[in-house]
């Protein structure tokens, strides 16, 4: 391709989305000033959202969304057939995302109160690696254009593509933001993968964990934290809650 | 001429969200026509039961992935009327300015992304950067623009950080609102390479008389709040959002249908011309009359042009609206509150049409109900009978299967149909 | 080193003049916390006016301004089949007003780093010869324990040190460009009583301190107690989050990273600031983590700050402005920590040793 | 207003104004490279196994590879453009001004890339960092190199500079020992050690096929083999981490010691300069310090192995 020094080929790209607000695919649009250079990157197969071509015969896809149907179930293990690299896209994918809040009520509880008992269709909300192998997962509510870039030329050029091990406090502190703790609130930064420059904080709002646990966090010195600022165990439960993404780390 | 043709669309491309178009002739004779939404419910009234005020527009936000500020501004404006909080002006001003940039960005989104490659012949935009990079680069200098306006008034572009109850979290910064003014006044150029363009189209002709519903306020352009108005006569106040909806669920689609005085009505850029076109901006108002629109404007694809001209519009207005942020201090931003029991509709225009969220509170200021009518909800109805006609219209005319099915993929884009947001 | 006194409205005056003309931070109010205290930080001023000079402590220090916390060191183009690697370590001038004892004595053990040590970092150089430096005394706050490192007064590193005697400010003139500048407004020479007021000022300062560390042979402490159960004790309630190395004046380790650039012509090498707190900092190639737990990178940064490196001739780093104990959000700081390591020595010694007195 | 005459003149810092303006600058990084790379051709890539091969580099600039020089044991940061940098031993003779020789083992993302290179393509060099062997030190004694696996490329610089200052030393063992015959590195050029450079090799491997005919087991076991006078006699020892423990355990008891024995340390490394703490073991850092290290210093230095 492009580089003069180094050969690289194009990725065979495809793009899915299923239970989601689908703002993830919409960051593919997003940063006009490199648009053509990303997608030079790509030889785009399948892409709904932006174009009417669909070709089968891709090797990386990007899936959005979480899984609440059954056709979805089916739609997605054909396409872990096809791709040789599955990258569960934006929250929803990695670990369900808001639409998991649903889970808190029965199936025929929601339809009743939405669709009059009309006979729809609705299953559990789950993320994609419930249901097939993940590759690799890129977390975010939604996912920073920045961040899909730099790992989009890393496929490309067969580099590392790692997410940062740390947590969102690391960048937090590099935008010299007041901790929120300080403002009296509780956040989620320090247990919450960096990787998103933490917009939320920035914006003088909580982080919510969209991009789901760092490594290694250290969860019960978290809740020591919120305990002892006498912050509301209530508060606590509805953010660890909101993107379903601290699944693994049960709030007492 | 007696023919027979049938039209299957499943997952309608270039729009957001999943639906099918499906047209069956027989014998020369229209047997069916239909637009139906399969996309999967994902139950948001459900999900915000017992959630804090405070982080209902968070979670509304996610309705949808291009409007989500419209979702933010109308959670908070339903829970801000039903705990009566009044947010302080430059939170005002600059939540106007949040919907300006969100607005452009969308329509720019559609204009270039979605509708242009239907005119240009191409199957996406990627192959149309290739036949007309110009005009695509113009597309996204304008969408840049927006998205910078979205962050610089709420922190990211997609899904806002800083749109709280009560007014905002941070105030945006000044040193970039100077710059966002700088950016206005070099992309107007854009906005005339796009009306350049879209003005030499050959927009079908089709017509079916339809009963436009928008925000009306009678001072100014609409976008947050004001009172409900139809071009068939019928106005309510906010709260009273029921009779202008009817909200009702069909078999064939997860998306509700709504109607009001007719069999079905239509919202969006070419509703809120049609009811308001008085307010636009005088630069706005020149571009329209250049474009050929004219309320009460009956032809649906005409509203790609209504969204230009609103996209002139908003260039004009967001420069007003970022000088008077510039003017003020940008201190007091946010009115404390206490949690209230009560309840109230929020309705703001969102890019493809008005929306409404109706709130009930408790004490503790939990959510206990609501309600979300979306636009494209309220489009359903409409693009379903708009469909019909259109499908009988053109067998008149003699079109053949490809020129019908464009035809009708063209129509349902005209809507700029957002149909995961629709089915929320 | 010159003194002048100079009046606050003249000083004013001076500041204003200087800021007007150049690009220019100082300490300002950026929030209050929920308690209402106020939150300092280093911010963009375009007058005098904006400045906050009674500020106590900013949040977090003046060390991005010369170790920013990503910069990129160098940049390769591909051309033809080949490729070429620039680096430029060109910075623009600034003027940082308002730096505190502590945070010039920062600046000065970085200086030891990164430009006396074997391979001067021109980066760091660049930057810091384009900064004018202006340093303002401050009373301590209950936290502070800058005293107990020597850092609560300092003599080089700066251009211009200022300290409120009352009516006027004593100026410490350490370059000759701010001698120049000054010459443009009226200051003095200090008379007896300003030298006076300067003392007491000084005394006022020293006896304000709340909060002493003994710091002293802690380097051998360190050494000897790299085993002790104090680290675990203190890991177990870190969080990991790296907020302490980030706030800290003195904590430069870092990390380097390369990307091609999104349109393949070329790739940059980056710098980003890292802290031995964070997981992965000393995983080698092959996945093998050198500090698995807490409680070993934990011990890691206080090793570093109180024990001191090589490049650093062994000498603590930690200035004792406490930044970190005020960010951290599970309440480590220094003095606790420092404190029970030494009660740990302390009754080490008191079972062992054979000295009478010490029993 | 803007007032020019407070205007803070711009100092700017090319390489030259740099090397004038750093008070006690120091003689080392005005000779070296240290931000910006040597750029060197890659010359000739041998493959040596699945997972290792043989880099000839050739630094492009006639002036700079008159000026570039290294000891024994030293490392460099090699750099391929876009990728990253990583710490690699040299594996040449330190009388080469000609030509360096990485060996170098595909464990990760940079080494990965640098297999995908071909001949002709060019990379960078940072270095020479580190410490080195004590070759003048050695002289007039029995020298005793212990390799395991990889651990055989620092250990080539010393062994070319014994076979061109052979005179010097008195006998020379080479302990090899590897996972399986084919993992053996270098078995070209096993003739001319011994041959050439009269030196006693003895090589062993973990596993083995009915083809290999010599001795199999832990590398410890060669010790059997062979005697050692241990008051005359300087080791260096390379290879992972748990090998060189046992070995210079082993060492020890026959009573070589301890500041006698020498072992080379990996650590993930950033800068190369003691600048990133990356590399810090206890308070010091392998990159400045080491990597080569007595063993008494590793024995004091905490989490060394
Ligand atoms: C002084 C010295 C001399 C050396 N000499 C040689 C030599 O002569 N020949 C030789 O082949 N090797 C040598 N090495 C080892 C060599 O430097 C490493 O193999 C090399 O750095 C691996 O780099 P990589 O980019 O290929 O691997 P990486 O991809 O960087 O790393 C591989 C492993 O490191 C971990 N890792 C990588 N990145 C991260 C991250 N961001 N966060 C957490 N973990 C991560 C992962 O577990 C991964 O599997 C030497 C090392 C030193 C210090
Ligand atoms: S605001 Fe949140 S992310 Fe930022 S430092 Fe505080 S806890 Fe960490
Ligand atoms: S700050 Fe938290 S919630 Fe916000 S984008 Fe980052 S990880 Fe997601
Ligand atoms: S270690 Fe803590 S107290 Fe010491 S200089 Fe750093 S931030 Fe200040």
């Amino acid at each position: 391709m492009k580089n003069p020094v180094y050969t690289f080929e194009k990725l065979k790209f495809a793009s899915f989305e299923f239970t989601c607000c689908e703002g993830c695919q919409l960051q593919l649009a997003n940063r006009e000033a490199s648009l053509a250079e990303f997608f030079s990157l790509l030889d785009v197969r399948t892409f709904r959202e932006i174009s009417s071509e669909k070709h089968d015969d891709y090797d990386v896809a990007f899936v959005e969304g979480s899984i609440s149907r059954s056709d979805e179930i089916e739609r997605l293990l054909a396409i872990r057939r096809q791709a040789k690299t599955l990258v569960a896209f934006g929250t929803c994918a990695c670990f369900g995302g808001v639409n998991s809040l649903k889970n808190r009520y029965p199936v025929e509880e929601c339809i009743a109160e939405v669709y009059d008992g009309l006979p729809v269709e609705s299953l559990p909300v789950r993320k994609i690696s419930d249901i097939v192998k993940v590759d690799f997962s890129i977390p975010g509510c939604p996912v920073a254009k920045k961040e899909v870039e730099w790992i989009v030329v890393n496929l490309v050029t067969g580099s590392l593509a790692t997410l940062p091990k740390y947590p969102v406090c690391v960048e937090c502190k590099e935008q010299l933001n007041t901790c929120l703790f300080d403002l009296g609130e509780i956040c989620l930064g320090p247990i919450t993968r960096a990787g998103c420059d933490a917009v939320c904080t920035t914006g003088k709002t909580p982080c919510l964990g969209c991009r789901g646990p760092a490594d290694d966090i250290n969860f019960p010195a978290f809740l020591e934290l919120v305990e002892k600022r006498g912050l509301s165990r209530r508060d606590l439960k509805e953010k660890l809650g909101f993107y379903n993404a601290f699944e693994a780390y049960p709030c007492p | 001429m007696k023919r027979d043709c049938s039209i299957d669309i499943r997952h309608l491309t270039r729009v957001e969200g999943h639906g099918n178009i499906r047209i069956t002739v027989s014998g020369g004779k229209l047997l069916e026509a239909s637009w139906a939404v399969v996309e999967t419910p994902r139950f948001f009234e459900v999900m915000v039961k017992g959630m804090s005020a405070e982080r209902v527009p968070f979670l509304t936000s996610r309705i949808c992935g291009i409007c989500s500020i419209s979702h933010a501004l109308a959670s908070i404006r339903a829970l801000e009327r039903a705990m009566l909080i009044a947010p302080p002006p430059a939170a005002e001003t600059t939540r106007l300015l949040a919907m300006h940039g969100e607005t452009l960005q969308s329509h720019a989104l559609h204009l270039f992304f979605l509708a242009a490659p239907d005119f240009a012949g191409t199957s996406g935009v990627l192959p149309l950067l290739e036949s007309q990079p110009e005009l695509v680069r113009a597309g996204l200098r304008l969408k840049e623009l927006g998205n910078e306006i979205s962050t610089v008034t709420t922190g990211r572009c997609t899904h806002p950080v800083s749109l709280v109850v009560g007014g905002l979290s941070k105030a945006p910064d000044k040193i970039r609102l100077q710059q966002l003014l700088d950016m206005i006044g070099e992309r107007k150029s854009a906005l005339g390479t796009a009306c350049n363009f879209f003005g030499t189209l050959d927009i079908p002709r089709f017509e079916r008389e339809t009963e436009f519903i928008s925000l009306h306020n009678g001072a100014t352009y609409p976008f947050i709040g004001g009172d409900l108005l139809s071009t068939d006569g019928v106005r309510k106040e906010e709260n009273d959002y029921l009779p202008m909806t009817n909200e009702y669920v069909t078999e064939f689609s997860t998306s509700k249908f709504t109607r009001c005085s007719r069999e079905s009505s239509a919202a969006g850029a070419l509703a809120r011309f049609n009811n308001n076109s008085g307010f636009l901006h005088p630069e706005a108002k020149k571009a329209a009359q250049k474009l050929g629109l004219r309320p009460i404007c009956h032809n649906p694809f005409m509203c790609n042009i209504a969204q230009l001209v609103e996209c002139v519009h908003i260039l004009h207005d967001a420069e007003t609206l970022i000088q008077k942020l510039l003017d003020t201090d940008l201190t007091d931003i946010r009115t404390p509150f206490a949690p209230k029991a009560g309840t109230a509709t929020g309705a703001v225009e969102a890019p493809r049409g008005i929306l409404y969220h109706h709130m009930e509170t408790d004490e503790e200021g939990k959510v206990v109900k609501a309600d979300c009518i979306i636009p494209t909800t309220q489009n359903n109805a409409n693009i379903h009978n708009d469909l019909q006609a259109l499908a009988r219209q053109a067998l008149e005319e003699g079109k053949n299967d490809r020129e019908i099915e464009k035809l009708a993929e063209m129509l349902v884009r005209s809507y700029d149909p957002c149909i995961s947001c629709s089915v929320h | 080193m010159i003194y002048k006194v100079i009046s606050k409205p003249e000083f004013r005056r001076f500041i204003d003049a200087l800021v007007k003309a150049n690009n220019s931070f100082g300490p300002r109010l950026a929030d209050r916390t929920a308690d209402g205290k106020p939150v300092y930080r280093f911010m963009p001023v375009s007058s005098v006016d904006e400045i906050d000079f009674d500020y106590t402590a900013t949040a977090s220090s003046a060390k991005h301004f010369f170790l920013p916390f990503s910069e990129e060191l160098s940049r390769f183009r591909f051309h033809g089949s080949d490729w070429e690697q620039h680096s430029a370590y060109e910075a623009d001038p600034v003027v940082l007003i308002g730096l505190r004892a502590c945070d010039i004595s920062a600046l000065n053990i970085l200086d030891d780093v990164l430009l006396n040590g074997n391979y001067p970092s021109p980066y760091y150089l660049a930057k810091r010869k384009n900064t004018f430096v202006i340093g303002l005394d401050h009373l301590p706050l209950p936290d502070c324990f800058c005293k107990s490192l020597a850092h609560h007064t300092v003599s080089t590193g700066f251009n211009l040190f200022c300290s409120d005697i009352g009516e006027k400010y004593y100026l410490s003139i350490n370059s000759s460009k701010a001698f120049t500048y000054l010459k443009e407004f009226q200051t003095e020479d200090p008379s007896y009583e300003d030298n006076c007021l300067l003392t007491e000022r000084r005394k006022l300062i020293s006896d304000s301190f709340k909060t002493e560390i003994d710091v002293t042979s802690l380097p051998s402490i360190l050494d000897i107690e790299f085993d002790s159960p104090v680290w675990e004790k203190w890991g177990s309630k870190c969080l990991n989050c790296g907020t302490c190395a980030m706030v800290c004046p003195t904590c430069y380790c870092y990390s380097l990273e390369e990307r091609f650039d999104i349109d393949l012509k070329g790739a940059s090498r980056n710098r980003k600031l890292y802290s031995c707190n964070l997981v992965d900092f000393a995983v080698v190639a092959g996945g093998h983590n050198f500090r698995p737990k807490n409680g070993d990178r934990l011990k890691y940064r206080y090793y570093h700050q109180h024990r001191g490196f090589a490049e650093n001739d062994n000498q603590q780093i930690c200035v004792g402005c406490n930044r970190c104990g005020r960010a951290c959000l599970a309440d480590i700081n220094p003095k606790d920590v420092i404190n029970d390591l030494r009660m740990e020595k302390d009754s080490c010694m008191i079972c062992v040793s054979q000295s009478p007195g010490r029993i | 207003m803007h007032d020019m005459r407070f205007t803070i003149p711009r100092q700017d810092m090319n390489r030259e104004a740099f090397a004038s303006s750093v008070p006690d600058f120091n003689r080392k990084s005005e000779i070296m490279k240290t931000d910006t790379g040597y750029k060197c051709r890659i010359t000739n890539i041998i493959s040596l196994t699945e997972q290792e091969k043989l880099f000839q580099l050739r630094i492009a600039d006639p002036q700079e590879r008159r000026i570039f020089r290294f000891k024994p044991g030293q490392f460099l940061m090699l750099e391929l453009p876009g990728y990253g940098d990583v710490p690699i031993s040299i594996s040449s003779a330190s009388s080469n001004h000609e030509f360096i020789e990485l060996c170098i083992r595909k464990a990760g993302h940079v080494t990965s890339a640098l297999f995908r290179t071909e001949p002709g393509m060019h990379v960078a060099i940072r270095g020479p960092f580190g410490s080195s062997f004590p070759m003048d030190e050695m002289t007039g004694h029995h020298v005793l190199l212990v390799a395991g696996g990889l651990g055989i490329a620092p250990l080539r610089a010393p062994l070319f500079w014994i076979n061109e200052h052979r005179d010097r030393f008195r006998d020379v063992h080479l302990l090899y020992g590897a996972k399986e015959p084919s993992q053996l590195l270098f078995s070209y050029q096993f003739e001319e050690w011994k041959t050439i450079s009269h030196i006693r090799l003895h090589t062993i491997v973990e596993h083995s096929g009915a083809e290999w005919k010599g001795s199999t087991g832990m590398i410890t076991e060669l010790f059997r083999d062979i005697t050692i006078d241990a008051k005359n006699t300087y080791a260096i020892v390379c290879g992972p981490p748990v090998m060189f423990k046992f070995v210079c355990s082993h060492l020890d008891r026959f009573g070589i010691p301890m500041n006698r024995m020498f072992v080379s340390l990996e650590r993930r490394m950033h800068c190369g300069m003691g600048k990133c703490c990356r590399c810090m073991v206890g308070s010091t850092f392998t990159c400045i310090d080491g990597p080569v290290f007595d063993y008494w210093s590793v024995m004091n230095l905490k989490e060394a192995i």
